[in-house]
């Protein structure tokens, strides 16, 4: 058996990969994949407790996780449409007009 | 050593590997490809968590949905010349970089800290646990709420996406 | 298998944030069928649903307390009053943005549709009680601000700002969400009341995991309450949104995660070692009215201003939610207390009236908040040119210079608002800041009421510069007079200028049916 | 006289009525306020300064009537507090304002004797300076904001003085510091105006802060005493514990008369060692915020907490910065807010809260100081002032100053006298500084007027009254003002602190002498001699009526105000008659605990001879140096091998340089260090523009903290929970 808190390691992993990646890349659409990743870390943290505890809440949980991913992914990739139409370029440190 | 063992380090391994490369690899094409992998592999150890409901929810709307979106947005936007060679080093990044780094570290001690396998369940219990049906009934039933909550948040997804994507106002 | 009835009473906590729903839709339908080339129908429509779902909140504002849809979420006085205040926000947002689009030929029914979205996932998760619920909730009103952050699209801001309030909400919703993964896996369940029995227990056995899970979740909270911290995409989104937008944002959004982070900590707050909770809300309290403060001194950009003045509010409301957290006996070794770490409470104040009395505070001042704010950023709708907006000059303080020789009325509004920011007796701002630091004097958190007077008299002196602007500088003599005249603005601004005196000198009706309100909730 | 007194004790109105109105009193500035801000562009010039003036004036005859009124036997206002009846006090309760929990505040009126004479001196004065700024603001386009402003601040003004709670007094009291801010940026035109405008902002926010703290505290106080407290406490007539907590919970503690049954209960103690120990103020407090504290300790504190306010709003040592400055405001301003009414507001606050003042002698000593080191300060430095204005404003301060003398050795009805006396001449000062500036295209440097008086008959005359009553000679009502001062604080002496009196009371009398200085000088340079060859016009032109016209009421008002200081009535000054039952409170707490010692004796003749002398010493000399002494030396710029030889060789030259040498020098050098280091360097530059800076600076610094770079603030945001878990984790993982 593997002890459950070697998933949770692989998942504070995955999270802090996620992070790192939304802190460092410069093109707005990879950060946002980042983001995605952070929330699968948090998906994987939920089924790996639901299995520690045999409860299946961490499974809804999930379960809920991934629909709003699905409607982050909507509107956020709708919004890089609109970053990229008003200023033909991605890279977040071109995209702060707004500052101080 | 059992499968689970080998298939759990295995699958571990290259969602870390895969992942890395989704930070790393210069080309958006790469890290969506990339990210793909992960939740392939993911999927595998939600699979290991006797979570199959989940796992093929993840192939499927995860790998199959999102990332056709993503990946229809990098080629609309044709994006597909690499970032520039020497990335920017500035404040943010390197505290960021250090902050994500000493936030594993934390975090790896916090969950260090959960103790023991997990729970052993009678067959009857293992046969229903992570199964479409199990989690169809609580989901419809108990989760009657954050279900409809989850609809009224498409919903709005969908009306935003379309508001902001859609042309000059 | 065993399945739960839920009875039909259960809806009806509920109604509130259907009646929006309702009325979203009906707007959406609107653009469909009723393609008139006139929008003048849709304000109206809007408001009268944000009527009616103020007025049912207002009717069920003193049930008492019970748990709906199997603990799920609740129906109790002080939900329905934070909806309400989510419908004062959102009626006021609704008359000056008709004005507003309509100067910019942009008057859809998508608009008023995705605010009264916003608004119903306002209102839900003001009455969210288990972790998961509030997360889909928190998605539903942030990704309809997201959306309407970037409804306009000329110039480079609006996306620009869409994104930044996008990219860093889904980055904090991640972290919020990693918290309470780890909450679930000390306490093996999600919801709320049921967290409560455990967590004692659970606290005993892994007190690294349970106060780490608090900590990413109260991060996650910070975020939509802009506390420093958490704070720096205040200025950007707030100076990029759609004027009225950014009404809605630092009203609504705030009193909604407001609520929902009370509702949190309260749960968790019961098993914990009283001093986290105290320790972390007077640390991001004193950061948050400090660093706002301070950083909306030096600012000539109106809009960015008061983006600044509302972190600073944040951090007075977070004084109201460390008082929620004080305990009768002392807890041991915390610096967070001045003048003396003993006697806490006030004489003859039990524990539950001195935390009846900062919630009181908390959502009074919430309540004054709104009707300000959104006030003071309808005189912006109203003075900004859209031509003005690429360049970013749209909100310069020379915007304000005479306007009291050309527009009296507007000069004068503004005006009380102003005040009101900055806590001038007799407006309800200083009423709300005397509940909050009173509350605070009286729960023994002393430090934190004189940071709260001394950082909100430095506050006064940018909020005059504003009138001092109006009143004693010159109009520009070439400039035409700029403003886009509708019912809708002129209704806010008397609606709210008039509601900012009269509660100012008469808050007795409203504090009395809070405080009812409150001892109803917390008394239990 | 009894058919007089029966006449002045039998209202036309009845009280009870009256009291019902009393809210007209504040209601007709403000209406007047609203009509001219919001409809004064299209009302035109006339019927502006008409409708103003007019609002002030319907308050001013309310007013009146109640002045009359609090006369009335049958006046009385029931305690909430104890089962009591409080003579001559008209009030109006409109039930609850706001509560929180059980801290419940009213909002009310009340009239008493004091209130009443301010009432008075507010409407009365500020209807004549209303009637003055209608030609004064004749050529102004911004007269409608003025008229406006001007009468938002006279109701904020009636306001604090008819507040029933400290809560209502503050709202007057930021609301007349609001219209004062407005108002002395009413000509916003250069940077230094700018900068005026906000020191006196500045200053008075410190102060209110500090009054805001004493309130707080103030009330935790009166909790804990409403929970520590006796049956012991409360055995005065109509007292006991639960009258006093019902009072509590109805009108809430930080009513006048809470404080006034707080101070009598907290002093009567009837059988000392008897059955139940009654709270003293000696008493450690037992819970709550403030345990272990005496509640002598907390009240000094909150007594400390108060003086720092009223410096701020009053203009003591070290906030007086600020009025110097205020004087870039129009000159009606300059005499109706700062000199007048505003910045008497923290002698008002002290005499409102007598009978907590004189539980502490530390707090009063305290007082008394800081009041005769501002008066002699402010006098020293009024002697190198050049700007006519700015004399007057020195002036202003050194009247405080005095006035707080007064508060401070607990002789609070001689300070109203000054008060009221200080109100009329220094207004009729101010408003001749006006006429003179309006007559001579603005010029306010007294070096390059001169002669005026030949030209401006009626504005001399009436300058020369003013400027006689503040020196204070004989027969005019400054003399009796001041000298009811010096003689109070003669007859006084503070408990454990027995060096304040002498001190103050030697202080007191120099300031007398550089008052009549200064004063002089002013008058004679202004007035008397030759027109100056500097002068921007050529020849002065008188002001109209409307101008001279409250000219002359004021200047006869401060004479007949010598009214109140005679003996007339049960062998007291009139005014120390009139205000006893405000006061009784205070004596009450002064008989039981002994912290102050007084010794009645009528003023003698030497008294007032010696205090004469001292008016004709200081105006004396500055008439010498100025119409003798100096102007003979006019043009005598002679070589310097000349002038010494003439020096040896003319002896009274030899005298006169010694002279200078020996006194005016080292005094002109002492008002000039003053000015430079104390005002201008240490309080302006220090305190006020480096508190100003820094938080400016570090806001600006912050402020590039803020790149805009979305991935920068999620850093922060991720630094700040690694923070908070690492916090976590050494906390709970380590053992």
């Amino acid at each position: 058996m593997v002890p459950t808190s070697n998933y949770l390691l692989l998942a504070a992993a995955l999270f802090c990969m996620g992070m790192l990646g939304v802190l460092v890349r410069r093109n707005a659409l990879v950060v946002f994949m980042c983001v995605e990743l952070m929330l699968n870390a948090s998906n994987l943290t939920f089924l790996a407790f639901a299995r520690h505890r045999g409860d299946m809440t961490g499974h809804i949980s999930a379960f809920f996780v991934i629909a709003v991913a699905a409607a982050e992914a909507a509107i956020g990739l709708a919004i890089v449409i609109a970053v990229f139409r008003s200023r033909g370029t991605l890279n977040v440190d071109d995209i702060r007009t707004m500052r101080h | 050593m059992n499968a689970e063992v080998v298939l759990f380090y295995a699958f571990a391994v290259l969602a870390l590997l895969s992942a890395g490369m989704v930070i790393a690899s210069r080309s958006p094409i790469n890290s969506a490809l990339s990210l793909v992998a992960t939740f392939f592999f993911l999927a595998g150890t939600y699979v290991l968590l006797l979570a199959h409901t989940i796992a093929v929810l993840q192939v499927l709307v995860y790998a199959g949905a999102i990332m056709v979106l993503f990946l229809f947005v990098i080629m609309l936007l044709n994006l597909t010349e690499t970032e520039g060679e020497r990335a920017k080093v500035t404040f943010g990044r390197v505290a960021g970089a250090l902050a994500a780094v000493s936030l594993f570290a934390l975090l790896a001690l916090v969950v260090m800290g959960v103790k023991g396998a997990p729970t052993a369940m009678a067959t009857a219990e293992l046969a229903r646990f992570g199964t479409l049906a199990a989690l169809g009934q609580t989901l419809y039933t108990e989760w009657l709420l954050p279900f409809e909550a989850v609809s009224l948040l498409l919903l709005v997804a969908i009306v935003g996406a379309v508001v902001v994507a859609k042309a000059r106002i | 298998m065993r399945v739960p009835s839920i009875p039909a009473a259960d809806f009806l906590p509920l109604v509130p944030a259907i009646i929006l729903l309702v009325g979203a839709c009906v707007l959406l339908m609107t653009e469909v069928f009723l393609r008139s080339p006139s929008r003048g129908y849709q304000a109206p429509l809007s408001l009268f649903f944000t009527g009616l779902a103020g007025a049912v909140s207002l009717s069920s504002a003193f049930e008492p307390a019970r748990p709906v849809f199997q603990g799920f979420a609740a129906q109790d006085p002080f939900s329905s009053a934070v909806t309400l205040v989510v419908c004062v926000a959102l009626g006021l947002a609704v008359l000056t943005s008709s004005g507003f689009l309509r100067s910019r030929n942009a008057e859809r029914g998508e608009f008023y549709a995705l605010m009264l979205f916003a608004a119903s996932g306002m209102s839900l998760l003001a009455m969210s009680t288990e972790l998961i619920t509030l997360f889909i909730n928190i998605e539903v009103l942030s990704v309809g601000t997201y959306a309407l952050t970037s409804y306009l699209r000329r110039g480079t801001r609006p996306a620009e700002a869409g994104f930044k309030y996008f990219i860093l909400g889904a980055f904090s919703s991640a972290i919020l969400l990693y918290g309470a993964a780890l909450l679930y896996g000390a306490t093996g369940s999600t919801k709320l009341s049921e967290m409560a029995v455990v967590l004692p227990a659970a606290l005993a056995a892994q007190p690294a995991l349970v106060y780490a899970g608090a900590l990413l979740v109260a991060g996650g909270f910070a975020f939509k309450v802009a506390a420093v911290p958490f704070h720096m995409w205040t200025p950007d989104v707030y100076e990029g949104a759609p004027t009225p937008v950014t009404a809605l944002m630092s009203a609504g959004v705030k009193a909604a995660a407001f609520a929902a982070m009370i509702r949190v900590f309260l749960v968790l707050g019961k098993g914990m070692d009283p001093s986290v909770p105290l320790a972390l809300f007077s640390g991001l309290a004193y950061l948050t009215m400090i660093v706002g403060n301070l950083l909306a001194l030096p600012q000539r950009n109106v809009k960015r201003m008061l983006a600044y003045s509302s972190i600073g509010h944040a951090g007075y409301l977070l004084v109201g939610v460390a008082a929620l957290f004080v305990t009768a006996e002392a807890p041991a070794g915390d610096g967070f207390r001045f003048f003396g770490a003993t006697p806490l409470l006030a004489p003859g104040l039990s524990e539950v009236a001195a935390r009846a009395d900062a919630l009181k505070g908390l959502l009074f001042y919430l309540l004054a908040y709104t009707v300000t704010t959104v006030g003071s950023f309808g005189v912006l709708a109203a003075l900004e040119r859209s031509e003005d907006e690429p360049k970013g000059t749209a909100w310069d303080l020379d915007r304000f210079a005479g306007l009291a020789q050309r527009r009296p009325g507007w000069a004068f509004a503004m005006a009380v608002f102003m005040l009101s920011l900055g806590g001038v007796p007799p407006t309800v701002g200083f009423m709300g800041k005397l509940l909050i630091f009173r509350s605070a004097v009286d729960t023994g958190l002393v430090g934190l009421a004189v940071v709260g007077v001394l950082t909100s008299a430095a506050a006064i002196y940018y909020y005059l510069r504003v009138v001092v602007a109006m009143y004693m500088r010159p109009a520009p003599e070439d400039e035409r007079i700029p403003v886009t005249l509708s019912w809708g603005t002129e209704l806010a601004l008397a609606l709210s200028a008039l509601a900012v005196v009269v509660l100012g000198i008469l808050p007795g009706t409203v504090t009395d049916w809070l405080q009812q309100a409150s001892t109803l909730w917390l008394g239990q | 006289m009894n058919t007089l007194q029966e006449f002045f004790q039998t209202s036309p109105v009845p009280p009870n009525t009256l009291a019902q109105g009393l809210w007209w009193i504040i209601g007709l500035p403000l209406l007047g306020a609203f009509v001219c801000g919001v409809f004064g562009k299209k009302l035109g010039r006339a019927n502006v300064s008409l409708v103003a003036s007019a609002a002030v004036g319907g308050s001013l005859l309310i007013s009146l009537l109640a002045f009359w009124a609090v006369n009335d036997v049958r006046t009385a206002a029931t305690s909430a507090y104890a089962a009591l009846r409080t003579p001559y006090t008209l009030a109006v309760d409109s039930g609850t304002w706001f509560a929180v929990g059980d801290f419940r505040v009213n909002f009310g009126l009340q009239v008493d004797h004091l209130t009443a004479i301010l009432l008075l001196v507010i409407t009365g004065v500020g209807f004549l300076i209303h009637v003055y700024s209608a030609e004064y603001m004749s050529h102004d386009d911004g007269y409608w904001r003025y008229f406006a402003y001007l009468n938002l601040f006279v109701a904020m003004m009636l306001t604090l003085v008819m507040a029933d709670s400290l809560v209502l007094l503050f709202v007057g009291w930021e609301g007349v510091g609001l219209c004062s801010y407005l108002l002395i940026g009413f000509w916003y035109s250069d940077a230094a105006k700018a900068w005026a405008g906000r020191k006196a902002f500045i200053t008075n926010r410190i102060g209110d802060f500090a009054f805001l703290i004493a309130a707080f505290l103030l009330v935790t106080l009166v909790a804990a005493f409403e929970s520590q407290a006796t049956r012991a406490n409360f055995g005065f007539p109509g007292g006991s514990p639960t009258t006093f907590s019902r009072g509590l919970d109805a009108q809430g503690p930080l009513h006048f008369e809470a404080l006034k049954t707080f101070s009598r209960a907290l002093v009567t103690n009837p059988t000392p060692g008897g059955a139940v120990a009654a709270v003293t103020p000696d008493t450690p407090i037992a819970t709550g915020p403030l345990k272990d504290f005496t509640y002598g300790g907390v009240l000094t504190a909150v007594l400390l907490l108060f003086l720092l306010g009223a410096s701020g709003k009053s203009a003591q040592l070290p906030l007086y910065v600020w009025l110097p400055d205020a004087m870039a405001g129009p000159t009606p301003v300059s005499a109706l807010i700062h000199a007048a009414t505003m910045v008497t507001a923290g002698v008002y606050l002290f005499c409102r809260l007598n009978f907590l003042l004189v539980f502490s002698p530390v707090a009063m000593g305290t007082v008394a100081v800081v009041g005769a080191l501002t008066a002699l300060i402010a006098a020293l430095i009024a002697f190198a002032q050049d700007d006519i204005k700015k004399v007057l404003a020195y002036s202003t301060v050194s009247q405080l100053g005095l006035m707080f003398m007064a508060v401070g050795m607990g002789v609070f009805w001689a300070a109203i006298f000054h008060l009221v006396t200080h109100a009329f001449f220094k207004a009729c000062l101010f408003l001749g500084a006006g006429s003179v500036m309006h007559g001579n295209a603005d010029e306010t440097d007294i070096k390059r007027l001169g002669g005026v008086g030949r030209e401006m008959k009626w504005t001399a005359a009436t300058f020369g009254v003013a400027t006689l009553a503040i020196t204070g000679v004989l027969p005019l009502s400054g003399f009796f003002s001041k000298d009811a001062i010096l003689h109070g604080i003669h007859q006084t002496e503070l408990f454990g602190l027995p060096w304040v009196g002498p001190l103050v009371l030697r202080l007191g009398q120099l300031v007398a002498v550089c008052t009549a200085f200064y004063m002089t000088r002013l008058f004679v340079l202004t007035f008397w001699g030759e027109r100056s060859p500097e002068a921007r016009a050529a020849r002065a032109h008188e002001s109209g009526a409307t101008m001279v016209g409250p000219l002359v009421v004021l200047a006869v008002l401060s004479v007949v105000a010598l009214v109140y200081g005679l003996n007339l009535i049960n062998g007291q000054p009139v005014m120390e008659n009139f205000l006893g039952p405000v006061f009784e409170p205070a004596r009450r707490v002064v008989s039981a605990l002994g912290t102050v010692r007084v010794e009645h004796g009528p003023i003698g003749v030497g008294g007032y001879a010696q205090a004469w002398a001292l008016a004709l010493l200081g105006a004396g000399a500055a008439c010498f140096l100025y119409l003798r002494f100096y102007p003979t030396r006019a043009g005598q710029q002679a070589p310097a091998a000349v002038a010494a030889v003439r020096r040896f060789t003319q002896n009274k030259f030899y005298v006169d340089e010694l002279y200078e040498l020996l006194f005016i020098k080292p005094l002109k050098a002492l008002s000039f260090v003053l000015y430079k280091v104390v005002d201008a360097l240490l309080i302006d530059t220090v305190a006020v523009r480096g508190t100003a800076w820094v938080t400016t600076r570090v806001g600006a610094a912050l402020r590039y903290v803020q790149t805009g770079n979305a991935q920068a603030y999620a850093a922060v945001m991720a630094l700040a929970l690694v923070g908070g878990v690492a916090y976590v984790i050494v906390r709970f993982l380590t053992p």
